[in-house]
């Protein structure tokens, strides 16, 4: 076996060393029923380029999004990562090693973490960022937990424009942990309603921006809001790179915000792995969840990285850890960081822009087709459109026609069967969209 | 040592933080042009300032090569970090995940378009589910200590459909169990009461006996435990739980040393989550990401959380939504589908391994262990006695103790020695652990220089103390001030700083 | 330094040989199983001894994971390596070089199953001839000498057609050349003749005009120079050959420091290689591959080699055999069409920068180079006088002398410095030359941190040589006997090596 | 640009410290009619998106071998790769770094170049070998002109047998170089021809074992006839797999061995990059072509390795240098030594075995086809077949058929018509080869 360097000899020479006759000598505690003689019902062992060719087979019965004219958002978004990203962290040295426990020999990871948090901090226009959640929703999760922790209050308000996985996700473990939701009814657009949901017991309001339905919402009055009533706004987004272009949480008002990262250096991937991005402020962050890389010096005084504030961890605290995290997306954060150092600020504002008036052309041009309406009245790259028929059925018939063209509302949670998600960015050329509004025009005649 | 002026030492490039090198100006990608159309902002335009800085491609290159040779990691050196499963990760694996048919396929495309990938989801499960004994698995926890959040709700969700939800709030947690376990527990409502362990490092069974009782939920117990031992009483504990009507969660990171000879399932557990970034090889990546696919028991599975996979003849469809679901979903653990970039991974190595390199995989596991074991144990103290060990040898400090030289100490003086320490002050049941997992994927040849140089640590400690308490010397930094780093959080840099160097 | 009993120090591994450390019983891949059938080996199986070691992937990405690190690269830092062009390395043009529509195509596929590939050919083609204002080209030779050796036999067809294949031997060639030149002048049945330099590091004119005749078959041309010049007199040195029956040959080396601003067709070039790993930015590889598509003007381009593409309408096809061609190629260069992996990665770098980014490539070099002078011409002595360099900066060792420090031991105190020096003892018209070549992919901050690097080594050379002799201090060795080495060639393992350690 | 640092400001700055007024100002040595104002005639700059559309629409027109049935060696051969090599020549140490003239920073690349060297000699039975040349082609010219430098001779024989492009690039830079090219007819197996060609006046024979008809030969007749004459004797090969099986030409009286080693780690990539293997005896290795690495110590007495014996080099002894070669195939004797670590004695015998059982599986399915005759007497994984109908015209067939079924001699060398050179390796499953006797006997049917 290509990855067992151990001989048959080595192994002999090794059971002798030990004084064992056999190796089932070493699993001598193990209930003598339980333990097997014989390998289980599965395949044998299989040379590289067979396996390469079984995955291959399974790889070519997909269709990946590049081969079609591509128009789905909804949480995860193609975008184009540069080459170099991939290279990078599939050095070695980043991929292979593990949580920088010693910091002396993992100042690679650390220094790049403590790059992460600023820069996600910048994003945001927060003051600190952790070193990641799993993703967008759990980390959503931790943030409602951690307004409670920071609150002392256990109501929670969510927008009913918040992604329906997010409020699933939120729901799952936010009740098992006590807290109380209270979830809006799903709306493009509920800015005051939210603010009115409002109350003295409320921990937190959390929002999104964007949000599942692309909206863009100026969060001020909600933060106004929820700081009179003595509650923490969570403000939660869909797509991260809106923020190149658009007002950040961390300007109106936000103290926690939270999304989804997977934009910037990282594939769809069918949905995983990707990178929670959780941002907050400095008098909160002892009440944050996972880990954080902040700066100190070595015995020479010489500047160097650490882990740090770990008395908030599972590994430290145990019952009384802020979250139960442990591995995070570490090799996703560094993908992250890499994709937005190659950008900068410059590269990132025209990126953002590209996709902003990608999504507007988009818009204009299905909004153009008989019956189809624009319900997102502000968005970044991505919108919600109302058609004359059922959102599903439409889609399979734009997949004949060469075009995944969205996310149908109801796939995501009951109801709305005539709205679809419809997503542009940067990948999107001009063709793609005319073939969209084309095969759109003929679908719905 | 020769000063430099550059700063570098030889290939040692000293690199600063990107904030210092990189500028707002700079940027390492070429874009089409924007048209400046008219937008659709309502007057949400960023007007925060976005300090971040850019740098060109060659500047990015070299600055992320630097660092990353900061870096241990598995492909330079031993890595025996125990309870961390640091093996050798397959580069095939790497190249199957990035497959344009498995990485650009977005989570929502319509289920026609990616029967490929439910099939992987499919073929995964089914290797888990043999492999384990168990009933269903919910694969989308993104990490152990997520895998364990899906297992206690499913437990959680159980009692409540027993109604039992309310009574049922105690949880069992060895007192050598990891800290996500009690974390963990906390986390889904319940009261953590810790179980002491015994002599030998298993869990005191009297002490289970006597914690028992109709308000446990569930025991949850690490086998192989945290100190690297299989635990003997296991079938006994079981039995125990469910005649108390309690459910057994077994925390699954150390399954890597029974992968294909022992079946959780024929133990009695009711829920395990698999590292499938541990025994199934996928990279650590400096933290992450992870996956921890949970299996379920015939019991706990109609409460498997959404999305699951269900096939209809050829077709295979993901249950995303509860009220689809045939039996009573928990709930959601994340957005879509969970982390199918490790599932790629996973599968290629189970294919390439087959049931007998999966089981021989346990086995050099603990024939690695067992072997270092019996190298060291003349010249470190193994708190629990004689007995063979499964995938972990367990030490402590206590022979080093008397020189003047701690856990710590010897960790510090490994770094000089090129190697990444074990696994340090962990299980906290033992004073100044030292946990080395080899791991199957060490050669006899590394397992050989290591014990040589623990036994030189150990007799280079008996006379100078003074090298451990200073170490490192030789690695890129020396020892680094945590306490600073703790009581004076700095956890950024702010533009402020740039201003300041300028000014000086 | 603290000594180690590992022998690594800290993450710099030691890492012994593959002979030291592999076994022929031990691989690091599975096979499908053989089937025993009978054979058609005719008894020709081996019977010598196979003493191969073999590793299993883990211990083999171990190996030559530590083995990397013991290596300069220009991601690491700056490389400023004399006519050697070490520039960035994108790496979408590995990525590209990897499409299986390009990697998994064997050379002798029927044509129309490989159209995408001889269009890039053909755009590749329509990129160099457009660049270069010529009106050929020949792909195929496979890195810059073989280009030269193209162009020459070009030339020698191109003279035998005339019927002056054997009166015309003589083949003029500068003194400042790089090696290849003479060589390959030799390697094609030429007799070199030596041009003298004059005190500006350009050509002696009057040197050419003196040594030019009947019997001269060409002159090879480096513009620009090796000096870092460019060669003002070249139209008038283009005309004399020509006038003399003479080809031009330019050795396109440095074509960096003008693509996109000067067509060496307009300066009277017949034939030039494009050393596609200099100019066209694919990886050096620690020695090669390269590519050297050379082209040819129309008096040569009769005599381009096979294979060379022809357009049928929509079709392309490679003409293979010379009996179809429509000119009189003067033979093949190699077997297949050349590089075709640098080819995909040369076309990605030229559609990635477009006719402005190439322009701005040899303006930026050119830009580099000057501001290196700029900031180093009063700490050492450039001895090519006060104008503008094109793309790289000539110094000498001249000052640094007179304190006993000689330009290989400034090369080896950079080392320590964590620079790869520039290149050293060449051309060989300047006694102890440093040929610095910054490219244009370094930032002005690079620039700068190796000017003070370079002036802080000149002033401590003055009262510090020991420093500098006894350099490299830091390195992952001290300076190598290399003297040793050419006297008592060892240049393979024995398999007696093993037998007397074992012994031992 | 991405790939360029300096800024406009960076620019203008670096002017003004130089005293220029213009970049111009640094081109005054260029004759002011040949330096170009605008940019010349070809597209502007794009986006790394845009170049990667582009270069995937390129790759898209062309049929990859892995996506048919392909039988095509002749020189080239489709080999299953490990993953680990590809990676591994990727790490920016080895592939973004040049030729080792530092060797103090310098001894990844000449450790790994010192590990080839011995296990290229080993492979082939000599007992040194180089640091590579271009190709097994070029290589092969490189022989015929180190034979003339040792023997002082002029005349060169060439078996029938030899690839006819090897024997064109052998002619091309040997005739310029003044040598005399005797090269015998075609011939499947003409070793008593070759042993009759030799004379007191030659300086080399060279035989190629695996030839291009696949032929495997006993050299030892041939090596004794040469060197009875004074003659060298050159063992070409077309796949250095084929060692693994089959005696080494170093076992059978070679002076030089010489051939294409891309089998070994290197992937098809339409002919080149490919890597030339060199090897010879030690007391001709003054006298050979490219660079050596040798074993010596550093001040310390540590073992490392350099460059060695470089005064046969142009870069030191210029017009009298034993070559022209500077660059090489460095990276690609960086895959060959990965991908020979990796199997090891052990598993290249096997592979090897495997190689050659399909290969004898593919001559009895395409044997047993009516008209079909198989004219290699002995191979390893390649033969060739005469056909009833011209070979060019049944590929075609084939071809239609989603079969590549090999290459038509006659696509090498004007002649042969009916002949067709096929090859299989351990990519080719047995349903490949069903699937190639049935078009086979579809087409001649
Ligand atoms: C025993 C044990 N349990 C649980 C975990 C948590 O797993 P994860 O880090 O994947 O969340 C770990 C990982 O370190 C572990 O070692
Ligand atoms: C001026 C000059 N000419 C020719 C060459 C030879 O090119 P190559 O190494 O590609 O054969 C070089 C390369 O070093 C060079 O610098």
């Amino acid at each position: 076996m290509r990855y067992l360097p151990l001989t048959p000899e080595d192994r002999a020479q090794m059971l002798g060393a030990i004084g064992a006759k056999s190796i089932d000598d070493l699993y001598v505690d193990v209930p003598r029923a339980a333990l097997l003689d014989g390998p289980v019902p599965l395949p044998p062992h299989q040379s590289e380029m067979e396996v390469e060719r079984l995955m291959k087979l399974l790889a070519s019965c997909n269709i990946p999004a590049g081969k079609t004219a591509f128009f789905l958002g909804a949480g995860a978004y193609r975008h184009h990562v540069p080459a170099s990203v991939d290279h990078l962290i599939q050095r070695s040295e980043f991929l292979t090693t593990y949580t920088p426990y010693q910091p002396e020999i993992a100042q690679g990871t650390l220094q790049a973490l403590y790059e992460f948090q600023t820069q996600v901090a910048m994003l945001t226009g927060m003051e600190v960022a952790n070193a990641s959640m799993y993703d967008g929703s759990t980390g959503m999760a931790e943030a409602a937990l951690m307004a409670a922790r920071v609150t002392k209050r256990y109501r929670v308000v969510l927008s009913g424009g918040v992604h329906p996985h997010y409020v699933e996700t939120v729901r799952t473990t936010c009740e098992a942990h006590g807290l109380t939701l209270v979830v809006l009814p799903p709306a493009v657009d509920d800015e005051a309603a939210v603010s009115a949901a409002i109350d003295a017991n409320t921990a937190a309001v959390i929002v999104q921006s964007p949000n599942i339905f692309g909206t863009i919402t100026d969060l001020r009055a909600i933060g106004d809001a929820a700081h009179a009533a003595g509650a923490l706004m969570v403000a939660g987004f869909t797509e991260a790179m809106a923020f190149g272009l658009i007002e950040p949480p961390g300007a109106m008002g936000a103290d926690i915000v939270v999304g989804e990262g997977q934009s910037f250096g990282n594939a769809l991937s069918f949905g995983g792995p990707y990178v929670g991005l959780f941002a907050t402020r400095e008098k909160y962050v002892r009440q944050a969840p996972g880990r954080l890389a902040g700066e100190t010096v070595d015995a020479d005084g010489a500047r160097g990285f650490v882990l740090t504030l770990s008395t908030r961890e599972q590994h430290i605290r145990r019952e009384k850890a802020t979250s139960n995290i442990c591995t995070n997306s570490g090799l996703c954060t560094l993908a992250w960081t890499i994709h937005m150092t190659l950008l900068g600020a410059k590269g990132l504002k025209h990126l953002a822009t590209l996709n902003h008036e990608t999504a507007c052309d988009l818009a204009d041009a299905l909004g153009a087709v008989a019956g189809v309406e624009v319900l997102t009245p502000r968005f970044f790259n991505e919108f919600a459109i109302r058609l004359p028929k059922r959102a599903d059925i439409v889609l399979e018939a734009l997949l004949a026609r060469g075009v995944i063209g969205g996310v149908p509302y109801s796939r995501l949670a009951p109801g709305m069967e005539d709205v679809l998600l419809v997503c542009a960015t940067e990948t999107n050329t001009d063709e793609d969209i005319s073939a969209y509004a084309a095969a759109l025009k003929e679908v719905l005649q | 040592m020769t000063k430099t002026i550059s700063g570098n030492k030889g290939l040692q490039q000293a690199e600063g933080l990107l904030f210092d090198v990189g500028a707002i100006d700079r940027t390492g990608v070429d874009l089409p042009a924007t048209s400046g159309r008219a937008h659709r902002l309502g007057g949400l335009r960023r007007t925060a300032p976005l300090p971040l800085p850019g740098l060109s491609e060659p500047e990015a290159v070299r600055h992320y090569v630097r660092l990353s040779q900061k870096n241990y990691a598995i492909d330079l050196g031993f890595f025996p970090l125990g309870s961390c499963t640091m093996k050798h990760n397959p580069r095939l694996n790497e190249k199957m995940a990035r497959l344009e048919g498995f990485a650009d396929l977005h989570p929502l495309q319509p289920m026609g378009t990616v029967q490929g990938a439910l099939m992987l989801m499919e073929e995964l499960s089914r290797w888990l589910l043999t492999l384990t004994g168990m009933d269903a698995v919910a694969l989308s926890p993104k990490a152990g200590a997520h895998g364990e959040m899906c297992g206690m709700l499913a437990i959680r969700a159980a009692l409540e459909a027993r109604g039992e939800g309310e009574t049922r709030k105690r949880v069992l947690v060895p007192s050598s169990a990891h800290g996500t376990n009690p974390a963990t527990a906390v986390a889904c409502g319940f009261i953590v009461d810790e179980i002491k362990g015994d002599a030998d490092g298993r869990v005191d069974l009297i002490d289970v006996q006597e914690k028992i009782g109709p308000d446990v939920a569930a025991i949850m117990l690490t086998n192989p435990n945290t100190c690297g031992l299989f635990e003997r009483d296991v079938k006994a504990i079981a039995d125990l739980i469910h005649e108390a009507g309690g459910y057994f969660y077994c925390d699954g990171a150390n399954y890597n040393a029974i992968v294909g000879r022992v079946r959780p399932g024929d133990l009695g557990v009711d829920a395990m989550h698999i590292n499938l970034h541990k025994t199934f090889s996928t990279p650590h990546g400096g933290g992450g990401p992870g996956a921890g696919p949970t299996v379920l028991s015939a019991a706990l599975a109609p409460f498997a959380p959404v999305p699951h996979l269900v096939r209809n003849g050829e077709t295979l469809t993901l249950v995303e939504n509860e009220v689809d679901a045939d039996g009573s979903p928990f709930g959601r653990m994340c957005a879509f589908h969970g982390q199918m970039g490790m599932y790629v991974r996973a599968l290629t190595y189970m294919l390439s391994h087959g049931s007998d390199g999966l089981r021989q995989v346990a086995e050099d596991s603990v024939l690695n262990a067992n072997y270092l074991l019996a190298r060291l144990r003349g010249h470190f103290n193994a708190p629990f006695g004689e007995g063979p060990c499964m995938h972990e040898v367990l030490l402590d400090d206590s022979t080093l103790k008397p020189y003047g030289v701690e856990t710590i100490d010897l960790a510090k003086a490994l770094l000089d020695e090129g190697y990444h320490p074990m696994t340090t002050y962990f299980p906290l049941v033992v004073h100044g652990a030292l946990l080395i997992e080899p791991t199957e994927t060490e050669s006899k040849a590394e397992l050989d220089r290591f014990a040589d140089v623990l036994i030189g640590l150990a007799e280079r400690a008996k006379t100078d103390s003074a090298h451990f308490k200073s170490a490192p010397h030789l690695a890129p930094m020396r020892r680094l001030d945590e306490t600073r780093a703790a009581r004076q959080p700095k956890l950024r840099w702010w533009p402020q700083e740039a201003m300041k160097i300028a000014a000086e």
